[in-house]
């Protein structure tokens, strides 16, 4: 009862007023409220994260398991980030309350936890991102051959935007003159028309349907048809 | 990881390419990394010829009456910055070139650090003259909540941003002491990384807006076919990575000039000319891995 | 290996001589070459040094006005609590004296006070004086600047004045933490190594520290804590935190995202984890509420409405000054395109019948539109990506290098 | 009390006209019937302004101006101390009944509902720029309504979608057909699992980066539960970084009743579904990492993926597994479609899960999916016919027809 039918009279219930809400003036609160409960929660969660952080890695260093010197560094940075930022270490002074220390800029870059934003988390993250300049690589050179008609038209029409991307685009087709019967032959005009057209036609069915997948999966949810996130311990 | 298997390997340039369709793959990331490391250190650039999607963005700002209100909303973080920041930094050259008045927030957390930027390297350096903090500008910062954000926007300013970014309650500024929602501005532009982001506020923020008020994005490459369904009707521009930048830049800086540090004006178009080296490459490998498969193919005499 | 091997090497792992050997070459060139370009030192930092003083001051209060003898019945039990519970709860050296902050209920109420700069035009005027006995805070602000910024900053400076500029080794070692890190990451495509797990522990340990402090501080203070306990967040963390009208409506409504969160992080207990799936029952049912209207409204009247184009279209032109309709080629073409795909890719989603016979033929053209459309997002995402790669190697050339 | 205000007004009207017609001869005649009245089904926020032109040939623009007459009980007079603010300058004689929508009316502080008690007035400005005397309207209040009109054409929409999708769940349950065409990527997911277990290789589940206010991460988990009970079958090793701590507990909550349901509940290992962290590309460099290292045989991605989606597929490709992917982000379909064995697209992946678990009521729900997709279909066809016959008559009845069908759909 209290595992199961609990839940399920949760989520109908929350998911059916929220639902409803959407069409009065009067219930608009509502779905701001419910928002921000879930901003807190997933604040609050972060106790839970941070607590299974410490335990895996404590673990890992006490156990002595190969690599645990990473677990050790993962710890130290964890830690370390963590008390400069909620103790606000060396935050700058907010001026309009300067005896306020916690009403301090713990984000600014001269503070510690600023800096480690700047000098490590930053770096670290865009670095990371960068790699998919490598990869878009080697995907394309592994993925896009001509294997079969699906796969012609899927490289096909990345060779064609890549070449009309750039300069290069240009130079071939150029000189077809903009107003004249070959006109539709430009590397630019066959972009916009593949964008414009097919692509946005591609991705308008793919929207439709995602909606309706969207619609029916919350629908199932809501009508408890779907309980497969509940534990059947 | 390249096999070798010298046996099935035939001779001559057929075997090259055979091989070469083996090919460990951190050859590729090798002629990646200096087709991007070359030209940077080269300092090649190229001109750019706006796109309508450039253009009617550009119209977007250009054609409200001066002065303006008009709201930025910075949805990215230093991970998209190379893609987004030349681009916020035309904008608001833009936006404050007509004189409108700028409100600044972010749905991202680190996007009020990139506003802050594009106010200290543009607004204040090329504009500081004009603009004074509360009357002509006013920094929202940062909000949590994704698009419950917009949707209390939608309703009720104030309760989204009980203050500005700086703890100063919204009635104490007079350029948005009497906003009460999104349908005040006559220009809602985001720039945009993904969630959330364009796509939100085309879902849950243009219903609000008055019917004649533009509501523009800036892109990255990666989200931008999901935006494309909204142009022109619900979103009025949309620039796409950094060559929609480069674009709106020339658009921008040809209308608008500015008399120092154009450099800041000018990051879109610079990144074109590593990028155009960068996209012959990736032609060139396409070209070459099909040739590897034909030539392949040959040996196998078809058995796949 | 035995198995307390704290870097976890493998013994099938070759050792990563090429790594190391481009690493320090790389290393060897860059600082070679700044050794030539800038001699006064590679990824040397300045930075803008401001002092700011900021001063207690209050309000110089108007030359009596009639209605505060009125007033004060009303306000004085009000007022009172705030600056008391300030000066309680902050417990700094600066915060205002308890005796001035206890009025007797027959003066008037205590000026208001606030820190403002010692330039403040107010100081001058007399509209503000300053409290006596609370010592003025200072403090330095720092402002990093480009390299190209320094020598303009310096013609700029005012002897005597606040800024100064000087040497920034902390921004320096930070510019050399962020380029090692960078390439730490960047030598993942080669092989993994001890230097990418070394940036891949520091990243997790301080982006999940980084994830937490931002929730704390920019959700649960204002939005949990500064419902629960307004004064006290007031006095402690947000001064400028805005009086609600409703503060017991809102502490009754915080209160339940508290049980909430509560009740989720009961999984850390030994026993009765599964009361956490309460509270994500709640918010898969607001998750499904919410989007299940959003879906429908954005994603499927929308796109739906934004399909219904003429097949055939005109385009108006003026020939010899008059307005004439000319039709549209390849708007048009654009059009049935566009309706057809549409369609096409509905039919290659509809799973209730086979893809055979003109089903299947209308499926397979759906398939077409959807390769054609992943072909050009995947064409059109490129630039963004060699982008992010361009951005950090102009980091590591012109921050760090200053080559370029 | 209307009425009163009405003769008021009029009275005025005429006083004016009277005096201006003596003085200023070049300004067209000030506007007559002015009124202003609350705009139905509404948030609250407007109010509709109109006013007849009696000389629309000499009248070019109307301003209008309110200002709010506070609090004040129905049969007081109007302090006249409030500032009046302009509120628009339209054009005076614009379609059949000149009039002006004004939004954004601020609340009243008593009632959140209700803006406070209005008054408009209008002036006209002639062609050579003079303008008349105001003319004000009585009194008005901007209130809420309970239904928003705008969102009648949603919820008949949703109506539709609702009735087909339960109907088809209700039709599922009462015996009629369930039967779904097969889905290539659906079928390999136990294949992969089973090739792991071959392998003696473990099996990983990345359930995206989004938390569980995200639907697709809703649906990630439920295919999980389909991949851990096929796992704890074989006794495959499972594991699931995720990059949320609630993600983490609804994905432990879901493995743990899939090996009950799987009769192994000795095999759940709690310490294989861990949190990361909720950086991006923390998480992702852990995954990357994780994946050149430990060599999962099958990988599965199921979930909110964004710019990740290529880092984890390609790395899985480097290391040879079989990778099955599942996304509603549509951005990044393009890169697992090139990368991985196989990809649910869009509305595929949400049909999964209703498909993997095999139950009637389910698999009802996604003949209800397909039933929404014929409305669709149709509303689209219907819409383009009515579009291209109203295009070659432009003024034509067919093209109110048209738009107004279009305007249904939100335009």
């Amino acid at each position: 009862m209290l595992r199961r039918t609990v839940p399920i009279l949760i989520l109908a219930s929350s998911g059916l007023l929220l639902f409803v809400s959407a069409f009065s003036p009067f219930t608009v609160g509502l779905q701001e409220i419910v928002l921000k409960w879930f901003n807190i929660l997933a604040a609050v969660a972060f106790v839970l994260g941070a607590g299974n952080l410490l335990a895996v890695n404590l673990e890992q260093i006490s156990s002595h398991r190969p690599g645990w010197a990473y677990s050790a560094i993962t710890l130290a940075a964890f830690v370390g980030t963590l008390a400069v930022g909620m103790l606000k270490v060396g935050a700058v002074p907010n001026p309009m309350y300067p005896d306020v220390h916690f009403a301090g800029a713990h984000d600014d870059p001269q503070a510690p936890f600023g800096w480690i934003y700047g000098y490590m988390l930053v770096p670290l993250t865009s670095t990371m991102f960068a790699l998919l300049a490598f990869y878009v690589a080697s995907a394309a050179f592994r993925a896009f051959r001509a294997k079969n008609f699906e796969a012609i038209l899927l490289l096909g029409t990345a060779f064609i935007i890549l070449l009309s991307q750039t300069a290069a685009g240009m130079f071939l087709t150029g000189w077809i003159p903009e107003d004249s019967v070959f006109s539709f032959l430009r590397l630019d005009v066959i972009k916009r028309g593949i964008t414009e057209y097919v692509q946005t036609a591609g991705m308008r069915a793919i929207l439709i349907g995602i909606a309706l997948g969207v619609a029916a999966t919350s629908l199932r949810l809501i009508f408890g048809i779907d309980k497969s996130y509940l534990s059947k311990t | 990881m390249t096999t070798k298997n010298t046996e099935q390997t035939p001779d001559g340039i057929r075997g090259f390419f055979v091989r070469l369709g083996r090919l460990d793959r951190r050859w590729i990331f090798l002629a990646m990394g200096l087709s991007i490391a070359v030209p940077i250190l080269l300092g090649l650039r190229f001109p750019e010829v706006p796109s309508p999607m450039a253009r009617a963005t550009f119209d977007a700002v250009e054609d409200l009456p001066e002065g303006s209100l008009v709201l930025l909303s910075f949805d990215f973080d230093p991970a998209s910055k190379a893609e987004l920041q030349p681009m916020a930094n035309a904008l608001v050259h833009h936006c404050a070139a007509k004189g409108h008045k700028i409100v600044f927030m972010a749905l991202w957390p680190l996007g009020k650090q990139m506003a802050d930027q594009a106010i200290k390297d543009v607004l204040l350096e090329f504009h500081g003259g004009k603009y004074t903090y509360g009357t002509d500008y006013v920094k929202l910062g940062f909000k949590a909540g994704n698009e419950g954000v917009i949707k209390l926007m939608t309703t009720n300013l104030a309760e989204a941003f009980p203050t500005d970014a700086a703890g100063t309650a919204l009635s104490n500024l007079p350029l948005v002491a009497d906003i009460r929602d999104l349908d005040s501005f006559k220009l809602v532009s985001t720039v945009s990384a993904g969630y959330p982001g364009a796509k939100e506020w085309v879902q849950f923020g243009r219903e609000s807006m008055k019917s004649d008020a533009q509501l523009t994005a800036g892109s990255t490459g990666v989200q931008a076919s999901q935006l494309f369904p909204y142009y022109p009707k619900q979103l009025n521009g949309l620039l796409v990575a950094v060559k929609g930048a480069a674009e709106y830049e020339t658009l921008v800086t040809e209308k608008y000039p500015v008399d120092r540090n154009a450099g800041r004006l000018e990051q879109g178009r610079i990144r074109m000319g590593p990028q155009l080296v960068a996209h012959l490459l990736m032609i060139a490998l396409i070209v070459l891995g099909n040739i590897a498969m034909i030539a392949s193919r040959g040996t196998q005499g078809g058995a796949r | 290996m035995n198995d307390s091997d704290p870097i976890g090497t493998q013994p099938a792992q070759r050792p990563y001589s090429f790594l190391w050997i481009a690493l320090f070459v790389f290393g060897a060139v860059g600082i070679a070459a700044n050794a030539f370009i800038r001699p006064e030192g590679m990824a040397r930092r300045f930075a803008a040094v401001t002092t700011e003083e900021r001063v207690l001051v209050e309000e110089v209060p108007e030359k009596a006005p009639e209605k505060v003898p009125e007033k004060v019945p009303e306000k004085a039990p009000e007022k009172a609590p705030a600056p008391a519970a300030a000066g309680d709860a902050g417990g700094d050296a600066a915060a205002p004296e308890p005796a001035a902050t206890e009025p007797a209920a027959t003066e008037p109420p205590a000026p208001k006070r606030k820190w403002v700069a010692p330039t403040d035009p107010g100081i001058a005027s007399g509209a503000l004086r300053r409290v006596e006995g609370v010592t003025p805070i200072t403090w330095e602000t720092r402002e990093v600047l480009k390299p190209t910024e320094v020598e303009p900053r310096k013609a700029e400076l005012v002897a005597g004045g606040p800024v100064r500029i000087e040497s920034s080794p902390i921004d320096s070692l930070g510019i050399w933490i962020a380029a090692l890190l960078t390439l730490f990451i960047l030598s993942f495509v080669f092989r993994d190594n001890p230097f990418y797990k070394i940036a891949e522990s520091l990243l997790i340990g301080v982006s999940a520290a980084y994830w937490m402090v931002l929730g704390f501080w920019s959700t649960l203070v204002p939005d949990l804590l500064g419902a629960l306990a307004p004064g006290f967040v007031r006095a402690n963390a947000i001064p400028s935190l805005p009086a609600s009208e409703t503060p017991t409506m809102d502490a009754a409504l915080a209160f339940i995202p508290l049980v909430l969160g509560f009740m989720l992080l009961w999984r850390l207990a030994p026993k009765g984890g599964w009361i956490s799936i309460w509270p994500i029952a709640f918010i898969i049912g607001t998750t499904a509420g919410i989007r299940l209207v959003g879906s429908i409204e954005a994603d499927l009247m929308r796109q739906i409405s934004r399909t219904m184009e003429p097949l055939v279209g005109f385009k108006d032109g003026v020939v010899n000054g008059e307005l004439i309709r000319t039709f549209d080629f390849w708007g048009s073409v654009g059009s049935v395109v566009g309706v057809v795909g549409v369609l096409s890719v509905l039919t290659y989603f509809f799973f209730s019948v086979d893809h055979k016979g003109a089903v299947g033929r209308t499926a397979r053209v759906g398939i077409w539109f959807l390769m054609i459309s992943f072909g050009s997002a995947f064409g059109l995402t490129v630039m963004g990506r060699i982008t992010l790669l361009l951005q950090r190697f102009e980091f590591l050339f012109t921050d760090w290098l200053g080559i370029s | 009390m209307q009425r009163i205000w009405r003769v008021c007004a009029t009275l005025a009207t005429i006083a004016t006209l009277s005096g201006l017609s003596a003085f200023a001869a070049a300004a067209p005649p000030a506007p007559t019937d002015v009124s202003a009245v609350d705009v139905p089904g509404d948030g609250g926020a407007a109010i509709h302004v109109r006013w007849s032109v009696p000389a629309p040939a000499e009248t070019k623009l109307a301003v209008i101006e309110r200002r709010i007459v506070a609090p004040v009980k129905e049969g007081e007079a109007a302090p006249a101390d409030a500032p009046w603010t302009e509120v628009a300058r339209v054009d005076a004689k614009k379609g059949a009944e000149p009039g002006y929508t004004v939004s954004g009316l601020p609340n009243s502080e008593a009632d959140r509902h209700a803006s406070d008690q209005i008054v408009f007035r209008v002036a006209f400005i002639g062609v050579d720029d003079q303008q008349t005397a105001f003319v004000e309207a009585a009194p008005v209040v901007a209130r809420a309504n309970l239904i928003l009109f705008k969102k009648i054409p949603l919820a008949i929409v949703c109506a539709v979608v609702f009735a087909s999708v339960l109907g088809w769940i209700f039709l599922a349950r009462s015996g009629g057909s369930v039967r779904i065409r097969r889905i290539a990527a659906l079928e390999a997911i136990d294949e992969a699992v089973g090739r792991a277990t071959e392998m003696g290789r473990p099996v990983l589940f990345v359930p995206g980066i989004q938390d569980m206010n995200d639907i697709q991460t809703v649906a990630g988990v439920t295919i999980l539960g389909r991949v851990a009970k096929t796992a704890a079958e074989y006794d495959a090793k499972l594991e699931v970084p995720t990059s949320r701590s609630i993600v983490m507990t609804a994905a432990r909550e879901t493995v743990q009743s899939a090996h009950f349901a799987a009769g192994r509940p000795e095999t759940y290992d709690e310490s294989a579904i861990r949190y990361i962290t909720d950086e991006q590309f923390g998480y992702v460099a852990y995954v990357a990492g994780r994946m050149v290292r430990e060599k999962p045989a099958a990988c599965f991605y199921m979930g909110a993926f964004y710019a990740e989606s290529l880092v984890l597929a390609e790395n899985g490709n480097a290391i040879g597994a079989i990778q099955v992917a599942g996304t509603a982000e549509a951005s990044q379909l393009p890169f697992f479609v090139a990368a991985c064995d196989y990809t649910l697209i869009g509305e595929e992946f949400y049909a999964a899960s209703a498909y993997l678990s095999g139950e009637r009521d389910q698999l009802g729900s996604i003949k209800g999916q397909d039933a929404g997709k014929l409305f669709a279909a149709a509303a689209i066809l219907t819409g383009v016919v009515l579009a291209t016959l109203a295009s070659f008559t432009p003024s034509g009845p067919l093209a109110g027809v048209s738009s107004a069908f279009r305007a249904f759909f939100g335009g």
